[in-house]
């Protein structure tokens, strides 16, 4: 069967990028275990109870914090409640496409909150108004402004970081209002496999041609609390280990350098 | 427009507004263009306590194929409030309001735009209000207009937005929060400086013909203003992409 | 480019409406201020808290008034509702399409909703019956059965035409069924602008090649209460004043011999 | 059927019903015919305290194309009630129990339409109930008919709706909405007169073998009539309709 | 006009089907109004508070019963609540699709819904908790497993099997679970209409070839209590009475063989 | 992973588990193949109290096309919980979780099937699980591997589905519901037996390093078991068609 010119060029850039990753290369420089450049600016929604703009390299998202007052799910009735969305914008890609959440949105939206639940960042127990009847609902609401690859770290750094500037506003209800009580500091890093090489914080161009992607969350003890195998190819063993150190290493760098913690 | 509770003063004796403005004075204003990467224009703008990104991809085939327009592009504005932009948590997605203010909006542009150097394609503005304060709508329409520049898009002219309204029983200029909760009646508008033509209008709550005169009058004004911030706002961009290619051309 | 039969057809009908308009001349007759026929029948729908129908030449819609219990919002704890909905139903035009509403249906529906409540014709505060607890909601639902252009003016007279014969059915609630609380009579009259002239209550041929649209609704004072540009063509400033003049005469006319204001 | 309330009285001491009617006695019907302007064709229908409105457009090409038959017209009945058509205000859009109707309607007026003459072809048949008082998608369906020779489609003949039911043990013919409500039975039904052939039937509640008889054979004797006042109708139309085509030839 | 391949067969299928059912004959073998072999396997899911597995001939489906606390309509406070609901999963059939209930599946639900509420198989009054405030809810869900034709028998029997066998698990509420309250034992049968021949039960090569369908429910006392006819054909009155007497007759044989009744 | 009830034992001084397996012990497991006749390949697993049915259809053309891929074929996977399956019914229809689990075990598919044979199709995988009892993406992935082979799609190997976790501190072997509720992680895993690749992994909760490569290694183990059982399952369907066979050779 004859190949589209799409596929040509396609398959020579795929094969390109394998060769200079197998050779210890990436496209834009960095090392197989570097991140992108990282800026977080927190408070850029004053509005909302917390909120943090994420740039990792020429990807760009913005999270935002809601606090509202809402009723415990019935069999949780001593907890409060997280919920997190992701919107990919038709403004962040060409790809992207209005309508409801794609099922790349709804993964990304899951896996965030997945490192941000099974780390037990937030202490859901501390955030009930009055037990079974009425409790503090956080919402993470991410929107992706510009997308170059690897929304997973970016929204789950975004989240992390909005979270950990958020206040609950008890002022509504005749308390003071005080800072979302943080119990653990959770950090997701994404690795792309790439022909045989694994690299840290796939650009756009590097998650094209990625024939497996793997999220390791830690916290800050090194403890693994989440994972995502994502994409239609296999890692191995080694892979995943290997991949799951370099989370705890990165991890602890961004912890501290950029979350201040 | 709330316009119910008459007690609360939005204008003291010395007819300063609660943020400390005059009758016909702006909020403060800032533009800046070409700020995403992905897309072909763009444009982000702080007017009062609203922030508004905008982005902009076309000319492009328009999608699904029975949309296209063999005659011109037809230009697709989407104005979408993030959840967190606003006092209580909105739902994710259109509601009838963005709908609307879609609508309205996409039809301004469309007066300016020469949409039939491009036909069967369509010109896609999206709109993000990441924190909203008022004026969304009006703030939104002018970075677009700049971000369709950025596009390189070939128009007339920029858009201007600029609403006015009522409050305390006086005309005054471009209504914060407050003063569209508790005014009398809100008037957004947007025109093209350079014919004066009115693109976008809109109007509730309660002018007398005269006030609805003094209403116009005062956003035109302040129209001529809000597009020499446009027009800055896009040379800054050009200014400061000089030194980038130099640079690029001694690699 | 070369020009579809369907777009050289339309451009002479353009054009020839254009010429006519000119010569302040309309197709079917009219004066350039001149509204079609109009007829209103109201309590076609006796089962209804109200009902009207209404005929603007060959356009007909029917209006019907739900007034039902339920909880007032949050932020408003003592007032009423007030909802508005119109379908464009497939019945009325070979154009209209069976499924969720489209762009215009909701613009119709909003800004017939804008002239009656920021002209508050209706006293919503009188809608209370527990405060924050119970309230009348006021269903407006405008059913289109026949489309010949114009629908907003068509709706919102049977809007206001179906308020005013509508009654709260307080024998629900054990007292008497009494009047909705009426304290103005908003009207909307439309424009379009066909070439360089404006017209009044366009049909659907003048619509059809109309570059821009204008809605002002006035009431019982003069006032104007609601306005809205349509479609993508701009207008003057001359041209709204004037059309904000003939709203006030024509509404005057229209509450007087047809609404009985 | 609730039937539950075996305290409520649906017929008094003398066989009358509370509406006055004898057991074997149909509401009073009225039909119009050509009411709309856009469509093809269009009736309006009052049966009892029921208004339905009918258009018929087509046939005409079937979109989406796949939805195209090579060998025949697809019938496609859309059924829905007003949101003010009944005592507690309905959601707009189509519901289970109007998909259902739609549907029963559709396969009822494919039994006579000669849809083979139109392949590839939609018939579209849009009937809005304005108000409802039991019985709605006979009457829909009656005015169906209608609608479709005023738009000019072939036909075996008219299909004819009529319902009977049961009350207070007994099987009477067309039930309004408080025998619906309390009463043991419904069973709406609709024919072809000419051949006597039924294509539409539904039924729910409880009918020995010997009241179902009774019932269908009731229905029956009424479709003859109610054929009649169809006929009526078109012959009204097409009389009214002359005058005026003396007129247009004046011109 | 000339028609497709796939016209011709279906043509000569027809045909073959008519024939040999005009001289009393089917396809697999059966007499007329003989039903497939019929297998009911209640309890297959003992998670669900009722469930029955049926097997009519090659078509399988599975049904689920699950009775839940909820509110009462607000007209009927004094009623426990009965939804069903039908699902035609695209593993049935590949002219199955995913996405929102069909209008196939609509009709359906409703039609099995109708056999089983208006012979008041359930008695509905037995299962209030607390009048107009909380009553038993029983949900009958019906998974379409394979689809060989005749869904409406297969699921009506699964749900009246699967209702038989259903619990109320009241020992939520601190009493003790006690079986539903039934009061009638429905039975639906449906037939075919080929050619002029009318068949029951059909498989799906007939159900292709069918001009008309009906479905008649009866209680064990003979009487009928719901009826349905299908398809854009006719029947005749004699053809009706005859299929009622045949549902009459087999309803009362699967009542006692296969329902235990 | 709920993890909050520290005073719920899940399991006793003997290292037993509340249904009384060890540690590294699986729950029973049941396979059957080709249990649909219209599906083009089936499975049917019972693990643990888990009941899932797997139905296979494909390589068909992709629908609607623009969903075609030129080089290969795409395999769509759904996983879908019946209503009943679960202790609180289920609304119909897809939720995020299931989307999410879909997208998962269609990629761990991928890995594993030639795809690049079938260009320009689909492959269908229809996961339908009847009752649910931990584990159900692994149950239903391991037996749509099965359903595949019974359907004819050529693979590399067949995938194999397991999962491990940690209750009370411990690593063990295939979680139950309530170690599933009240333990302290799971980590869900998939790999193809002949080459040992990691196709599909997941995983909430806690685990050091040390314990998840505890984890990985107990599931691997387990996998080789679970591989057999697949491969007995094929074996027993086409021994048991042998016979059928011959009786069809007679006839």
């Amino acid at each position: 069967m004859s190949k589209s010119a799409d596929e040509i060029v396609y398959g020579l850039k795929r094969e390109y990028l394998e060769k200079i990753c197998a050779e210890g290369n990436r496209i834009d420089g960095r090392k197989l275990d570097e991140m992108r450049n990282l800026v977080v600016n927190t408070n850029f929604v004053p509005r909302a109870e917390g909120s943090a703009e994420v740039r990792l390299g020429d990807t760009r998202v913005l999270v935002g914090i809601k606090v509202e007052q809402g009723e415990p799910f019935p069999d949780t009735p001593k907890s409060g409640i997280l919920t997190t969305n992701a919107e990919m914008l038709p403004m962040a890609s060409p790809i992207f496409e209005s309508g409801p959440p794609s099922e790349d949105a709804i993964e990304l939206a899951r896996v965030v909150d997945r490192g941000i639940r099974e780390s037990k960042m937030i202490d859901l127990d501390k955030l009930v108004i009055k037990e079974g009847e009425k409790v503090w609902v956080v919402f993470i609401d991410m929107h992706i402004l510009d997308y170059d690859g690897n929304l997973i770290d970016a929204c789950s750094i975004g989240a992390v970081a909005a979270l950990l500037n958020s206040k609950v506003p008890a002022s509504e209800i005749g308390a003071e209002d005080y800072p979302l009580p943080i119990s653990h500091v959770p950090v997701t890093i994404t690795f792309a496999k790439i022909g045989s090489t694994v690299v840290a914080d796939p650009n756009l161009e590097e998650e094209e041609v990625a024939s497996a992607r793997l999220s390791v969350a830690t916290n800050e003890n090194g403890d693994v609390v989440a994972m995502q195998k994502g994409l239609g190819g296999s890692i191995t063993k080694e892979e995943l280990f290997s991949a799951v150190d370099t989370s705890i290493k990165v991890g602890k760098d961004i912890r501290k350098r950029v979350l201040g913690r | 427009m709330g316009g119910t509770q008459s007690d609360i003063k939005l204008m003291n004796e010395e007819g300063l507004r609660i943020d400390g403005r005059k009758f016909n004075e702006l909020r403060p204003i800032r533009i800046e263009v070409g700020v995403l990467n992905r897309a072909d224009g763009s444009a982000y703008i702080e007017w009062g306590g609203n922030k508004v990104l905008v982005a902009v991809y076309g000319p492009r085939e328009a999608f699904p194929k029975h949309t296209q327009n063999p005659s011109r592009a037809i230009i697709n504005a989407r104005y979408n409030m993030a959840a967190f932009s606003v006092d209580e948590r909105k739902r994710p997605g259109p509601d009838r309001r963005a709908v609307e203010i879609s609508k309205v909006i996409g039809e301004a542009l469309e007066c300016a735009v020469f949409t039939e150097q491009f036909p069967r394609t369509s010109i896609d503005v999206y709109i993000e209000v990441l924190q909203a304060d008022a004026g969304t709508r009006i703030a939104g329409l002018t970075a677009a207009s700049v971000a369709l520049v950025d596009a390189g898009i070939p128009m007339k002219d920029m858009v201007v937005g600029c609403a006015a309204g009522k409050i305390d029983g006086k005309v005054v200029l471009d209504l914060n929060k407050e003063e569209d909760n508790y005014g009398q009646a809100d008037l957004p508008m947007a025109i093209i400086p350079r014919t004066q033509e009115i693109v976008l209008l809109q109007m509730d709550g309660n002018l007398t013909r005269e006030e609805l005169e003094e209403a116009v009058e005062m956003s035109k004004k302040a129209a001529t203003y809000i597009s020499d911030l446009q027009k800055e706002a896009l040379m800054a961009k050009y200014k400061s992409q000089e030194p980038e290619k130099e640079g690029e051309r001694d690699e």
